[in-house]
């Protein structure tokens, strides 16, 4: 068994031996070890991954084919790049803190940690191929579960936000499945044989009429799900309705397929398309970073405020792709992790507060800081993460997106990217707005006086998420040489 | 094969008598009605099986062969609609197609 | 004479059919459907195949036809006015098979059969060897597979006619 | 000269705020306070031996102080743009160093007393802690990314001490407000960033500020718009500058930040952070002045005069009397900015840039001290409204004398420290345009009058009924008081000019007799003014505030600046921008997906009734299917 396989294998394993398990107690021990045992994996992956990189040159390293559809030519073909090794353990680690976040689910304990665990098997393995049609397989497989994790755990109009979730979602598969045979139906344009696989079609000089025609396709199939503005509105309703551990993994994880897939698919196969376009979608992607900003603002649900700062951030990963230059793409990888823990550390924290005050409504909270001063401090630096405070690793991820965009050569471009910077200004508006209200001063409602100190399962989540924020924001040498390093084929492909 | 009709009036007649037959299937709205309307449609084809054979080939028999077979699937069929008529009729007390519509999106 | 014999012939059974599909009493339906069954075995004999003129009277007009009455007599107040669809629907449903019958007599009229001029009298007795034949267009097998039918479909009306009384018993 | 044992002054700090902070709850109060002292005390110890050593074993090279480099790279852009942490030392660094440590010693030592017996006690030296870092960071800094990381951090810290006495409505509206007008004018400050390093390639201080350097000569040529793009840079950089430096009109949330506790405006909002924007014009003093004839430096010497009176007017009105201290430090941080705008480079040129880090250096000890000694005050009277305040001479002697010292010193009385600093400023200004020299010599005597005014309001006057009788301070309190006091005293003998000046030359500076005797004069009048006014309960004030009227009235709201920004951000940006925007996604954005989702409902429930279950219909569907196709096939086989 090859390392990559072993990250489809092992949540299997998990599962069936989930499938076992009679009650809460033992299906969440069993999900604990079986993300446990993916987090070691991971990290593991990214030593191994260095010590292969010293003999091995490749695009991707760790690779394995095996043809399951033949008349097509679609592979089971895996590898990885630097990108992919870190969104891997930002999976893994986000799934590990979600099950611990999740560790007193009431209902159906078993059946949600299947779905869980069903859901991170299609993040997996979309991180992991490099075959189209595989990849879209797994897309699908992570975009499926969550429509019973919302319609059967969420709150509030959990029906209605999960089905708008997945029939915008499924949407975009369409679009995007569209793109798919459009490339694919194009890559023997060099006169070779008709092909899924990313690396072989990338050699081909696919015709630009078609790449034009592709080009929206794939990447608006994509963006959705990085909550492009004006696609963004199942974002808001479908984290609000889902409960704490799929919100983490949602905005944490499945959002940054997205951009992963724009990236590997729309930018890397079609860069003639991109080129063409990129005016169009910079200037979309940069009102929705200063759009989520500013709907944030007015937001009292703290999940909304939550969701639309996701559409800001996540507006500024498609913005700096979309940039053509390795530190912008540098920043754009390095803001879908820091994201990706900030939000998933944010979301565990709404969840704690929700589960002891039982309202997510900031305009009835108040004074959280002397009630749980722990949860509430630990909010205070998700915040400040948030906001793009240095040490911290939005703020190297923002750098890197402000200084790539800003060295383009188009004046429009620079001029959105101003835009775009102006953003944190508004996002330290937002997010101090939030502070103020809900965590300073004087406590509103006595019962807050009696609430719960954190426990030992919260606070393991809690740290799991924190330190790799911590870990980037003041070491972010290591892992930007590690995704630079990838972008380099990508730079030569598209210039 | 009958002097002086050519095979294009007996297959005239027995088109009149599909669309018929047709019709019937269409705009009646008894369960009874209905089958007689089938009975037409059949019996027309099977004009057709028998005439065809008579004028084209005369030598095969094939023809009057369904005709056969088609008379006893025909006579099931009635049997066994009639029974179902019966059985409904037991059930609801109507053998009108709108009392039966429960198959409906 | 075989002319007229014909179109008279042809006369009965259209207009036969026309009333049958047409009335509003149930019983006249079938008496009409009786006739035009009649009509259709005056032209198998007209033919020359006797023997399926004898089956169409005996099976159709002496069994099916008499299964009908019983069941509408067993269904039916005999002075029943049945319900017919709108007028509406009525003219639209006869101008579709109006065109439909143009399409099938254009179709029909532009085709050239390559019609053999013959005078042969089918007898019952090659039908019969015909039918019982093992040989390569011997048609043994469909004869048994009709024979099962017919014994399925006997069994079937049975248990279905038999069935319970649902609607009274609850 | 090794300077590697100065990453221990910053590093100190550090580790104590992670060890404050992580053993939060388990460690004693009173040893917290302790292990508070001891670190900084260390870190100062270290700054004066660098400094030591810099101006005195290492000495002059070439007879220059030349600048040393130690860094290593932090982050790549690029492989020729990176950004590096590092520490650069140069006068003005080690400058900041002596500054930075000094005063946050003693706000230090200061607090043991003054937050005795507050529940968050651990988490306040922590949080002071965390801030002496990153002013360390930031005036250590060796490029433009690095006093930018440095520059949110203390800003975080700022806000987080502001917002230190978190269940208070005020000081929470204060915080979020100090640190959002802050990150507004650092937006500034990022863009600038950006386009030097667009255009230069670099952040590197010592490559940018090279007056033969391309980024001057090269790049000072390409224009945007009517100026050089690096101009345009520099006022972005310098927007920033103003922001954290609380110039007009960025300058709104330093007289709010007097919620946070005293020692913190002492050290934060008077002596160290808000000369950050100083510090940083004063950090790229060769580009502003070099690039396009010192265009953007002209702005700073508007900016820094306009703000300048405008603060001295509105700190004659205000009654709170940290408030009257925040003008009054708005005013003196526009007087540095003066200063700088009115320098020259070379030798005795730049006077201006050696008076405002000579100013930047004096104000930091006296008005430190003005901040703590009005702590004293706050701490025996529990109140900082000059009304609850009166004759207080007799309860706090060692306040009462301290306290003078320190507003004769801001007053310019000879021979204390603000009178050889703000002289030299005149001098700059002088020389280089005669109305700002008056708006300069105007403020001064302004200041002299607002301070004795609330001098005189709270140690003379009429004596409040107190509840209970005041006391004098706890030594921990008067301990630093005594040692600001005494530095502001003497720390204007120092021959600054010898030690930083624009071009790391030195120069000798001689006192301009004329004009030290108008100062001083303006000085003395100011201070006479105010003996007539507020020495007994007169109705004079009153008086001449009608005689003023409508202006006493306009300055007594500080010009409405709060009521303006208000009305941008409260009625604009929120009610209109922010709160269309979130309707306009529910309604349309929003509205738009789920009409789509609406519409399908509706077309299937229409299109659902030919799914009827009739078998007739069905059979009249495919009767026309099948006549339809057989026409469209005859149609097509006859043609």
């Amino acid at each position: 068994m090859d390392i990559l396989s072993l990250f489809i294998v092992i949540p299997l394993l998990t599962i069936s031996a989930l499938l076992f398990c009679k009650n809460l107690q033992q299906s969440r021990i069993v999900a604990m070890i079986g993300s446990f045992i993916q987090l070691g994996m991971s990290i593991n992956l990214i030593f191994s991954y260095f010590n292969e990189r010293l003999v091995n040159s490749d695009i991707m390293v760790f690779t394995r084919d095996i043809v399951w559809f033949k008349p097509f030519n679609i592979h089971y073909n895996i590898g990885v790049d630097g990108i992919s090794v870190a969104l891997l353990a930002l999976t893994s680690i986000v799934v590990l803190a979600g099950v611990f976040i999740s560790w007193k689910i009431k209902d159906l304990p078993k059946e949600f940690f299947i779905s869980l665990i069903v859901l991170s098997i299609g993040v997996y393995g979309f991180f992991i191929s490099i075959d189209l049609f595989t990849m879209f397989v797994f897309f699908e497989i992570a975009v499926i579960p969550m429509y019973l994790l919302i319609g059967i755990w969420g709150s509030g109009p959990k029906e209605f936000s999960a089905m708008k979730l997945t029939l915008m979602l499924m949407g975009a598969s369409a679009v995007l499945l569209v793109g798919i045979l459009g490339i694919y139906f194009n890559s023997g344009a060099d006169g070779g044989p008709l092909t899924f696989n990313i690396l072989e079609i990338a050699k081909v000089n696919i015709p630009f009429e078609a790449q034009k025609l592709f080009f929206p396709l794939t990447f608006i199939g994509f963006a959705v799900i990085g909550a492009l503005f004006p696609f963004h509105t199942w974002s808001p309703d479908g984290h609000a309705s889902a409960p704490t551990a799929v919100s983490m993994l949602h905005a944490g994880v499945l959002m940054k397929l997205g951009g992963y897939g724009v990236f590997r698919v729309a930018m890397f196969l079609l860069p003639e398309g991109a080129l063409h376009w990129s005016w169009f979608f910079i200037i979309l992607s940069a009102i929705g970073v200063i759009y989520g900003a500013f709907a944030a603002i007015k937001q009292t649900d703290l999940k909304y405020i939550n969701a639309y700062s996701s559409v800001s951030h996540l507006g500024m990963v498609l913005f700096a792709l979309l940039m053509m230059n390795a530190t912008a793409w540098n920043g754009a990888i390095l803001q879908s992790l820091s994201h990706g823990f900030m939000t998933a550390l944010f979301f565990a924290l709404i969840g704690m507060i929700y589960e002891r005050t039982h309202t997510r409504d900031i305009t009835k909270l108040g004074g959280l800081l002397k009630v749980i001063p722990f949860i509430s401090v630990i909010y205070v630096i998700a915040g400040l993460a948030s906001l793009g405070l240095p040490g911290f690793s939005g703020f190297v991820a923002e750098m890197n997106i402000f200084v790539g965009a800003f060295s383009h050569e188009e004046m429009l471009y620079r001029i959105t990217t101003i835009i775009a910077v102006s953003a944190i200004v508004v996002t330290a508006v937002y997010v101090l707005r939030v502070v103020g209200i809900m965590l300073m001063g004087p406590v509103k409602n006595q019962t807050f006086l009696t609430l719960p100190k954190v426990t030992w399962y919260e606070m393991t989540g809690i740290f799991l998420l924190l330190i790799p924020i911590i870990a980037i924001g003041v070491a972010p040498l290591w892992i930007s040489n590690m995704i630079i390093e990838s972008l380099q084929p990508f730079l030569h492909g598209v210039l | 094969m009958i002097t002086g009709i050519s095979i294009y009036e007996i297959l005239t007649v027995t088109s009149i008598l599909f669309f018929i037959g047709v019709y019937g299937f269409i705009t009646r709205k008894n369960l009874i009605s209905i089958l007689i309307s089938i009975e037409l449609i059949l019996n027309a084809s099977v004009v057709n099986f028998v005439v065809i054979n008579k004028y084209l080939y005369p030598e095969n028999l094939e023809g009057v062969l369904f005709a056969i077979f088609i008379i006893a699937v025909a006579a099931a069929e009635t049997a066994l609609a009639v029974s179902i008529i019966i059985s409904l009729y037991r059930q609801i007390g109507s053998v009108e197609v709108k009392d039966t519509e429960t198959m409906k999106y | 004479m075989e002319r007229i014999l014909f179109y008279s012939i042809a006369i009965i059974v259209i207009v036969f059919a026309l009333a049958s599909v047409a009335s509003r009493k149930m019983l006249r339906s079938v008496i009409y459907l009786l006739f035009v069954l009649c009509g259709i075995a005056g032209l198998y004999f007209m033919i020359d195949y006797n023997f399926l003129a004898a089956i169409q009277l005996t099976v159709y007009a002496g069994g099916i036809v008499v299964l009908i009455i019983f069941s509408v007599l067993l269904v039916h107040h005999i002075e029943l006015e049945l319900e017919i669809a709108k007028f509406p629907k009525q003219i639209a449903t006869g101008l579709l098979c109006l065109s439909g019958l143009g399409v099938f007599l254009y179709t029909l009229y532009s085709y050239d059969f390559h019609v053999i001029e013959n005078n042969m009298t089918t007898t019952t007795q090659s039908i019969g060897e015909k039918l019982l034949s093992y040989e390569a267009g011997g048609f043994i097998l469909p004869f048994e597979v009709v024979s099962v039918l017919l014994l399925a479909v006997m069994i079937g009306a049975i248990v279905l006619a038999k069935g319970k009384q649902k609607s009274k018993t609850n | 000269m090794s300077i590697d044992y100065i990453f221990a002054i910053p590093l100190v700090p550090l580790t104590l705020f992670l060890l404050l902070g992580i053993l939060y709850k388990r460690i004693k109060p009173s040893v917290s306070g302790y292990i508070g002292v001891l670190g900084l005390l260390s870190s100062t110890v270290l700054s004066f031996v660098a400094a030591y050593q810099y101006f005195f074993v290492h000495g002059k090279v070439n007879g220059v102080y030349e600048s040393m480099v130690s860094s290593t790279v932090w982050m790549n852009f690029t492989p020729t743009l990176h950004i590096d942490m590092g520490i650069l030392i140069d006068p003005i660094s080690v400058m900041m160093l002596i500054v930075v440590s000094v005063v946050s010693l003693m706000v230090h030592i200061y607090s043991r007393g003054y937050m005795k017996g507050d529940e968050g006690y651990t988490k306040f030296f922590a949080f002071l802690s965390l801030f002496t870092f990153s002013m360390y960071g930031l005036v250590l800094a060796t490029n433009l990314f690095q006093i930018y990381i440095f520059w949110e951090l203390v800003g975080v810290s700022s806000y987080l001490l502001i917002g230190y006495y978190y269940t208070k409505g005020t000081a929470v509206a204060a915080a979020k407000k100090a640190f959002i007008v802050t990150r507004f004018a650092d937006l500034g400050f990022l863009i600038g960033i950006l386009i030097i390093g667009y255009y230069t390639g670099t952040y590197d201080f010592q490559t940018l500020t090279d007056p033969e350097g391309s980024a001057i000569l090269n790049w000072g040529a390409t224009s945007f718009m009517g100026l050089s793009v690096i101009t345009w840079a520099l006022i972005l950089i310098f927007m920033g500058g103003a922001g954290k430096s609380a110039m007009f009109p960025l300058h709104i949330w330093l007289p709010d930040a007097m919620e946070g506790p005293t020692p913190v405006s002492a050290l934060i909002h008077a002596a160290t952070m808000v000369v950050a924007g100083v510090f940083l014009v004063a950090r790229l003093f060769p580009m502003f002045y070099f690039v396009e004839n010192g265009f953007a430096l002209n702005i700073v010497a508007y900016v820094g005069a306009f703000s300048a009176l405008f603060a001295a007017i509105i700190a004659i009105t205000q009654t709170d009397i940290k408030r009257v201290l925040a003008y009054s430090t708005m005013s003196q941080l526009g007087y540095m900015m003066l200063a700088l705008g009115v320098s020259g480079y070379d030798g005795h040129e730049g006077v201006g840039y050696m008076a405002s880090m000579f100013h930047l250096f004096t104000h930091a000890m006296f008005k430190a001290l003005l901040f703590l000694g009005a702590g004293s005050v706050i701490h025996a009277v529990h109140s900082n409204l000059l009304k609850d305040m009166g004759g207080l001479r007799r309860y706090m002697p060692i306040t009462n004398i301290t306290f003078l010292i320190a507003a004769m010193a801001i007053a310019g009385v000879p021979p204390l420290a603000g009178f050889w600093s703000k002289d030299e400023i005149l001098v700059a200004a002088y020389e280089h345009h005669k109305l700002l020299y008056f708006v300069a010599v105007f403020v001064a005597g302004l200041t002299a009058f607002y301070i004795f005014r609330i001098y005189f309001g709270i140690f003379w006057g009429k004596e409040t009924a107190y509840a209970h009788p005041p006391k004098e301070s706890p030594l921990s309190m008067t301990f630093p008081l005594i040692v600001l006091a005494v530095l502001s005293a003497t720390v204007g003998f120092v021959p600054f000019s010898e030690f930083v000046t624009a071009d790391n030359v030195g120069f000798e500076a001689h006192i301009n007799y004329p004009l030290a005797a108008i100062a001083t004069l303006t000085g003395l009048i100011g201070i006479l003014l105010a003996w007539a006014f507020y020495k007994k309960t007169s109705t004079l004030p009153d008086t001449y505030a009608r005689t003023f009227g409508s202006f006493y009235k306009w300055a007594y709201h500080k010009f409405y600046m709060d009521e303006v920004y208000l009305f941008v951000t409260r009625k604009i940006l929120f009610r209109q921008v922010s709160e269309r925007i979130a309707k306009f996604d529910k309604k349309y954005v929003d509205g738009t997906m789920i009409g789509i989702g609406n519409k399908t409902v509706l077309t299937s429930t229409k299109i659902k009734g030919l799914q009827s279950g009739r078998v007739q219909d069905y059979a009249y569907g495919f009767v026309v299917g099948v006549v339809v196709l057989a026409l469209v096939f005859i149609y097509l086989w006859t043609n």
